[in-house]
C-alpha cells in the first residue's frame, strides 16, 4: 500500500471533503500559502484559494468565535490555532460559545465545526509551546477530542469529525507530523470513539494514545523479548472515551497502566484510571498505574525535557513493575 | 429618509412591547416567581428597535446579557420568550437557556449571551459566511461600553474589517459596566472613536432617539449590503433600572439619582410618542390601544408560561449532542 | 464565638493583611465602591482608597497579567474574576504566564499573587455562569488552589494565601457567602494543604470541599440514623492535595466516595480518586465512587439544573450503595 | 537632542554585538549544536538599542519570542544567554527557559516571551507597581505588528491609559507575523494610529534609524516619568532572515527577493556607522577595533556555553515553587 506522511494524510482528508462540499473552509494563522507552520494545509491553498483557505491575523480567540458564527448559519469550518498553548487565549470561544451553544439553545442549534490542534512537547521549545491539555477539553461537556497516532488514523477521523454535526477538537502530535504509514488509496472513514487494540498481549494492558503509542509499543517490543507480553490499545478518541475495548482488555489481563504525556496530575490518565476501576475492580490484580509526564512546565534544556517526558525506558520499567508485583 | 407610517407605528409598538415585557419581567421576578438573573432593557429600547428596523427579516443579529429587547425587536414570540425565564418546556430553549441565552435561529437570533463581548466573533463569523455563500445579508453585534474593553472588541473588529465583511458593531452605551463608569475604565469617550484603529466608518448617535437610531443604521446596512464592510455605530443611552433586578438599593452607591432622573426625561418611547403625535401618525387614542393591546400580549405570555410544564428532569441529558447521521 | 459570614470572614482576611502591609492591593470588575458583586471586598474601598482598591475595565486577560507584572516587580496583588467562568478569558496569563514564570526564570522570580474566583452553580445562572473549573488549574504545575468551605476556612486560608510567595487561586462558592459560621478574634492562619475530617465515622469516607461539604454532612446525618457512619473529609486544597488525610481515612473505612459539583468527567475526583487507588489499593472493599454533576452544561430551569447537581439525597443513596455493597 | 560621543558609540557597539550574537545563533543551529527554536533580531538592532539607550538601569522591559536583542540591548551578560541557548546549568534560567524565556529581573528584564503579546499587561503591571510604589521608573512593551491583533494589546493598552501609568508600547512592526503581511490581516497601514483608541499620544518612527528610534523613545520616557501616562510607538523596520532559523526557503513563498534587499540596504548598523564615521565620531579602524572586541566576547561566549554542565535530569523538578517562609 502507498505511504504517506500523517501530514499528509491529514490534508488529504480535509481536501476530499472540501472537493465534495463547498460549504466547507478552512482558518487559521499561517495555513494559506505557507501551508501552515507544521504543513497543516500544505497545498490546499493553492487548490481551493484564499477565499476557502483564509489566512487570519494572530486573534485566536476571534478565529475560532468566527468559525462558530459561520458553523451555526451554514457552512461548515476548520479552524486551526497554531499550537496548543494556544488554545488558552480562545477558552472562553471553546468552552463557554461552541461546547455549550447546541445545548443553550435547547438542541435548536448545530454546530459543525472542526477545531485542529497541532500539540506536543520533546521540540525543545518550552514551556508556552508543548503542552498537552486535552484534559481540560474533555472536561468539558458538549465537545468531542479525537486524538489520532497514525496516517491512517489521522485520515480517517478527520474525514469522520469534518462530516460530523458536532464540535470537534483534533489533537495532533507535532512529532507526528512527518512520520510515516500506509494509507490506502480508497476513501474510507473511521468512527470516533473507537479504540485499537494496536498489539494483543496476555500480561498487561497499556491504554494509550497519540504520540505515546509509539514509545508504548517500543517498549512492548523490548519487554516481549523479556517474556512479558504487552497488550497496547490506542485510544484514538477521548470523547467519547472507548471504556468497552479498555476494559476487556484489562478483563483479560488484570492489570493496565495508561501512558500520556500530559502532564501526570488531573491528566486523563486520572480518568480512563477511574472508569477502570468503577468499571472493572474486581478484575484488578494491582493498582491501576498511571504514566505521564512530571508535574512540571516543560523545561527548554534536552536532558530535563527528556527527564520530564515518559521515555521508552521508563515506560518499560513501570510495566515491569506492574506485571512483577 | 422618510419612514412610512406603518413602519413608524411599527417601531413604536415594538418599543412598548419592550418597555410593557421588561416591566413584567421585574415585577415577576421581585415577587419571586422568576428564577436566575434578568437585566433590563428598559430604557434602551429606540437602540434596538432603531437598528432591527433597518434590517431584513433574514439578517442575523446577535446579542448580550441585556438581549430581550434585541429579540423583541427581532420579532421574537414573547410566549416564547416569558416561558424560557420561568424555565419552562415550551421556551425557546426548553428551559435550558434561561435569560442569557434565548435564541431562535430561525429568525437570525444567534443567541444572547452571559459573556460580555463574545458575541462580536459569533456575529462576525455570521457575516463571513454570508459572504462565503454569496448572500446579501448582514449580521448585527450589539454589545455594551464595557464590552468594548474586551479584547475580544477588537480582535473581532479587525478582522471583520480586513475581511470587508457586511457586520454592523453596535455599542450601546449606558456609559456604566455594572457600577463602573466608562470614564473611570477608558480614557476616551466616544467608544465609536475606535472605529479608526480599523479603518472603517463610524457613527455616534442619539441612542433615546430611534429615528437617529434607525438612520444610521440604515447606512450602515447600505454600506455592508454593497460588500463594502463593517461600521461601527455608538448609540448614547442609558439603562433605566439596575444592571439587574434586584439590584436594589446599590445602583445609588455609583450613579447619582440626579443623572439617573435627567435621562429618564429623554426617555425614548416618550420622545417617539410625541413626535409621532405632532405628525399626526399616532394619536392617544391609539397609543392607547396599542398599550393595551400589548398588555393583552403580556398577559397571556404570563399565562402561557404558567401554564406551560417544567421539563422532565431527565431532559436535561438531552441536546448536548446532534445524534443524527453525519453529513 | 463571634458569627461572621463568608463574605466577611474574606473580607476580614484582606483587610488584615492589607493594613500591615502596603505592597498589597486589590484589582477586578466593580470591587472598588460597589465592594464586588457578591460583596467579595465590602469595605476595602472604603478603608483602603481607590489606589488600593481598584476597579477595572472588561479586561479579563489584563487583570491578570497586570497583576503578574505589579507581583514580579514588588507588590503583592490580590486579582478578581468576578466569577469562575471568565477564567476563560484570562487562561493564557493565568495557565502560560503566573504559573510558568517561576519555573522558566529557573526560580529567580518570586509570583506572590492571590486570584479570587467566585464560582458555582445553583443559582439558575445557567451554562455560562455556573462552572466549576478547579480541575483545569489542579492540572497546571505552578499553581496553588484552595477551595475553602466555611468562614474559618476562608480566613485561614485567604490569609495564608497573601501570605504565600507563590501564586494561588482561591475557589470560593458564591452560595457560600452569606452563610455564617464562627470565627475567633484573634488572628489566625491555616496551612494550605491540610483536609479536615469535619466529621469522624467508621463505614465510609466521603472526600469532598466547597459547598458539597454542606451536602455531605447534611447526607451523613441522614445515614447516621440508618446506622450507617460516615467520614466526612473537607480538602480545603485541591494543590497540593493532602492524599495522606484521605488514605490514613480509607485505611480505616476501606469505602470511600468522592463528591464535587464539577461535572464528573475528568473532575478533580478521578484525580483524588486514582491517587486513592494508588495508595491504598489493598485497603478498598469496593471500588471509589465519583460523584459530581452530570456532564452537561448547566442548564437554567431549576428542575433541570437540581437534576444535574448532586443533592444531598443523591449523595446519601450512593454512599448507601457503597455500604451495602 | 544631542547625544554625547560615548552614547553613540555605546549604541553602535550594542547594535553589533546583538548583530554579530544573532549570526552566531543562526551558525550554531544550523550545524545542529542548538536545540529548540530560535527568532533573530537581525535587521531590527535599531529598534531595541534606540528604545532601551533612552532608559534608566533600573527601568524595566518585557520582551518577546524575538528577544536576545533587547536583552541585550539592555545589558544581558551573553554568555549566560548563550550558555540558555545550549540548555546548560550556567544559563539565565539554568536551562528552563531557552530562547524565548530568557529574563533577568535583576537588571529590569521581565522576559522574554513565547506568546505573542502576552508581555504587554505584564509590562503594564510592572508600571502599575511603580506607580504604587511611587517611584519614577517606566517599564517597555515590545511586540510585533502581528501582535498588535491581539486582543491583549487593545485591553493591555486600554488599561494602562485609563490608569495613566508609565509605560510604553513599541510596536515593531517588521511587516509581517511569520509569512502574513499586516495588510492582508488588518485593513490599517500605522499601528501607531490605533493610540487614538486610547487617547494616547504616538510615535511614528523609521527604526532603521537608530536616533530616531532614540530620539521618540526619549520623549516618551520623559512623558511617562512625568506621570502622563502611557505612549505608542511604532517601528517601522524589517528582518533580515526568515522568521525562525531553518525557516529556509519558505521564505520567499510570502515575501519577494526584491523587497528582502530593499531593506537590506537600510541595514541599521550600516546607517549607524556611516553617520558616526561622518561626525568624525567613529573611524573604521575604530569600528574594526569594537568588531573584534565583539568577535573575542562571542567567541568567549560560546566556549563558556560550551564548556558548562547540562543540568542535572533531576533539576528539572525544581524552581516550581518558592519554598522559603511566607511572608
Ligand atoms: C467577559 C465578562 N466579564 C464580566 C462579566 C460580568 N458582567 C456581566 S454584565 C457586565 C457589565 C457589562 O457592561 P456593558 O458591556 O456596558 O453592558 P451593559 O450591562 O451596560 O448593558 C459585567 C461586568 C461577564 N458576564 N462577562
Ligand atoms: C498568541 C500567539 N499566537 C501565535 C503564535 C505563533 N507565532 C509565534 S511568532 C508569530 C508571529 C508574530 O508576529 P509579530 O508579532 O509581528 O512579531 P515578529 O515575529 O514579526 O517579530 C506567531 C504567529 C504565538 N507564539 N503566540
Ligand atoms: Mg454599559
Ligand atoms: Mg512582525
Amino acid at each position: 500500500m502507498r505511504e504517506l506522511t500523517y501530514a499528509e494524510a491529514a490534508v488529504e482528508a480535509i481536501q476530499e471533503e472540501m472537493e465534495k462540499d463547498t460549504t466547507i473552509f478552512y482558518m487559521g494563522e499561517d495555513v494559506g500559502r505557507f501551508g501552515g507552520t507544521y504543513g497543516t494545509t500544505k497545498g490546499l491553498w493553492e487548490r481551493f484559494g484564499e477565499d476557502r483557505v483564509r489566512d487570519t491575523p494572530l486573534s485566536e480567540a476571534a478565529i475560532i468565535g468566527y468559525a462558530l458564527g459561520a458553523a451555526i448559519t451554514g457552512m461548515r469550518p476548520i479552524a486551526e490555532m497554531m499550537f496548543a498553548d494556544l488554545l488558552c487565549l480562545a477558552m472562553d470561544q471553546i468552552v463557554n460559545q461552541v461546547a455549550k451553544m447546541r445545548y443553550m439553545s435547547g438542541g435548536k442549534i448545530r454546530v459543525p465545526l472542526l477545531i485542529r490542534v497541532p500539540l506536543g512537547g520533546l521540540r525543545r521549545a518550552a514551556a508556552q509551546h508543548s503542552q498537552h491539555l486535552e484534559s481540560w477539553f474533555v472536561h468539558t461537556p458538549g465537545l468531542r477530542i479525537i486524538a489520532p497516532s497514525s496516517p491512517y488514523d489521522v485520515k480517517g477521523l478527520l474525514k469522520t469529525a469534518i462530516k460530523e454535526n458536532n464540535p470537534v477538537i483534533s489533537f495532533e502530535h507535532i512529532m507526528l507530523y512527518q512520520t510515516k504509514g500506509e494509507v490506502p488509496e480508497e476513501s474510507y472513514v473511521l468512527p470516533m470513539g473507537k479504540a485499537e487494540v494496536k498489539r494483543e498481549g496476555r500480561d498487561v494492558t497499556v491504554v494509550t494514545y497519540s504520540l505515546m503509542v509509539h514509545r508504548c509499543l517500543s517498549a512492548a517490543e523490548k519487554l516481549s523479548k523479556e517474556g512479558i507480553d504487552v497488550e497496547v490499545i490506542d485510544l484514538r478518541s477521548l470523547s467519547p472515551l472507548d471504556i468497552e475495548t479498555v476494559v476487556a482488555s484489562v478483563k483479560k489481563t488484570n492489570k493496565v497502566a495508561i501512558v500520556h504525556q500530559a502532564s501526570l496530575t488531573g491528566g486523563v490518565g486520572a480518568e480512563i484510571g477511574m472508569r477502570i476501576v468503577e468499571t472493572a475492580f474486581d478484575y484488578l490484580d494491582s493498582p491501576v498505574k498511571r504514566i505521564g509526564s512530571l508535574d512540571v512546565p516543560v523545561p527548554f534544556s534536552p536532558p530535563l525535557e527528556d527527564f520530564v517526558v515518559p521515555t521508552e525506558e521508563k515506560i518499560a520499567a513501570e510495566i515491569k513493575k506492574i506485571v512483577r508485583r | 429618509m422618510k419612514l412610512e407610517k406603518e413602519k413608524l407605528l411599527d417601531m413604536y409598538e415594538k418599543m412598548v412591547r419592550i418597555r410593557k415585557f421588561e416591566m413584567k419581567v421585574e415585577e415577576l421576578h421581585i415577587q419571586g416567581i422568576l428564577p436566575g438573573l434578568k437585566h433590563l432593557y428598559i430604557g434602551e429600547e429606540a437602540v434596538a428597535v432603531g437598528v432591527i428596523s433597518a434590517l431584513r427579516e433574514d439578517d442575523y443579529i446577535a446579542s448580550t446579557h441585556r438581549g430581550h429587547g434585541h429579540c423583541i425587536a427581532k420579532g421574537s414570540d414573547i410566549k416564547k420568550m416569558m416561558a424560557e425565564l420561568y424555565g419552562k418546556k415550551t421556551g425557546y430553549c426548553k428551559g435550558k437557556g434561561g435569560s442569557m441565552h434565548i435564541s431562535d435561529i430561525d429568525i437570525g437570533i444567534l443567541g444572547a449571551n452571559g459573556i460580555v463581548g463574545a458575541n462580536i466573533p459569533i456575529a462576525s463569523g455570521a457575516a463571513l459566511s454570508i459572504k462565503l455563500r454569496g448572500t446579501d445579508e448582514v449580521a448585527v453585534s450589539f454589545f455594551g461600553d464595557g464590552a468594548a474593553n474586551e479584547g475580544i472588541f477588537h480582535e473581532g473588529i479587525n478582522l471583520a474589517s480586513a475581511w470587508k465583511l457586511p457586520v454592523m458593531f453596535v455599542c450601546e452605551n449606558n456609559q456604566y459596566a455594572i457600577s463602573t463608569h466608562q470614564s473611570r475604565v477608558t480614557a476616551i469617550s466616544n467608544m465609536g472613536d475606535r472605529a479608526s484603529s480599523y479603518g472603517i466608518p463610524k457613527f455616534i448617535v442619539d441612542g433615546m432617539d430611534v429615528l437617529a437610531v434607525h438612520q444610521a443604521a440604515s447606512k450602515a446596512v447600505r454600506w455592508a449590503r454593497e460588500g463594502k464592510g463593517p461600521t461601527l455605530i455608538e448609540c448614547k443611552t442609558y439603562r433605566f433600572k439596575g444592571h439587574y433586578v434586584g439590584e436594589g438599593s446599590r445602583e445609588l452607591s455609583y450613579r447619582p439619582e440626579e443623572e439617573l432622573e435627567e435621562w429618564k426625561k429623554r426617555c425614548p418611547i416618550e420622545k417617539l410618542k410625541s413626535e409621532l403625535i405632532e405628525k399626526n401618525i399616532l394619536t392617544c387614542s391609539l397609543a392607547k390601544k396599542v398599550s393595551d393591546k400589548i398588555d393583552g400580549e403580556i398577559e397571556e405570555a404570563v399565562k402561557f408560561a404558567e401554564e406551560s410544564p417544567y421539563p422532565d428532569p431527565q431532559e436535561a441529558l438531552d441536546d448536548l449532542f446532534f445524534e443524527g447521521a453525519l453529513r
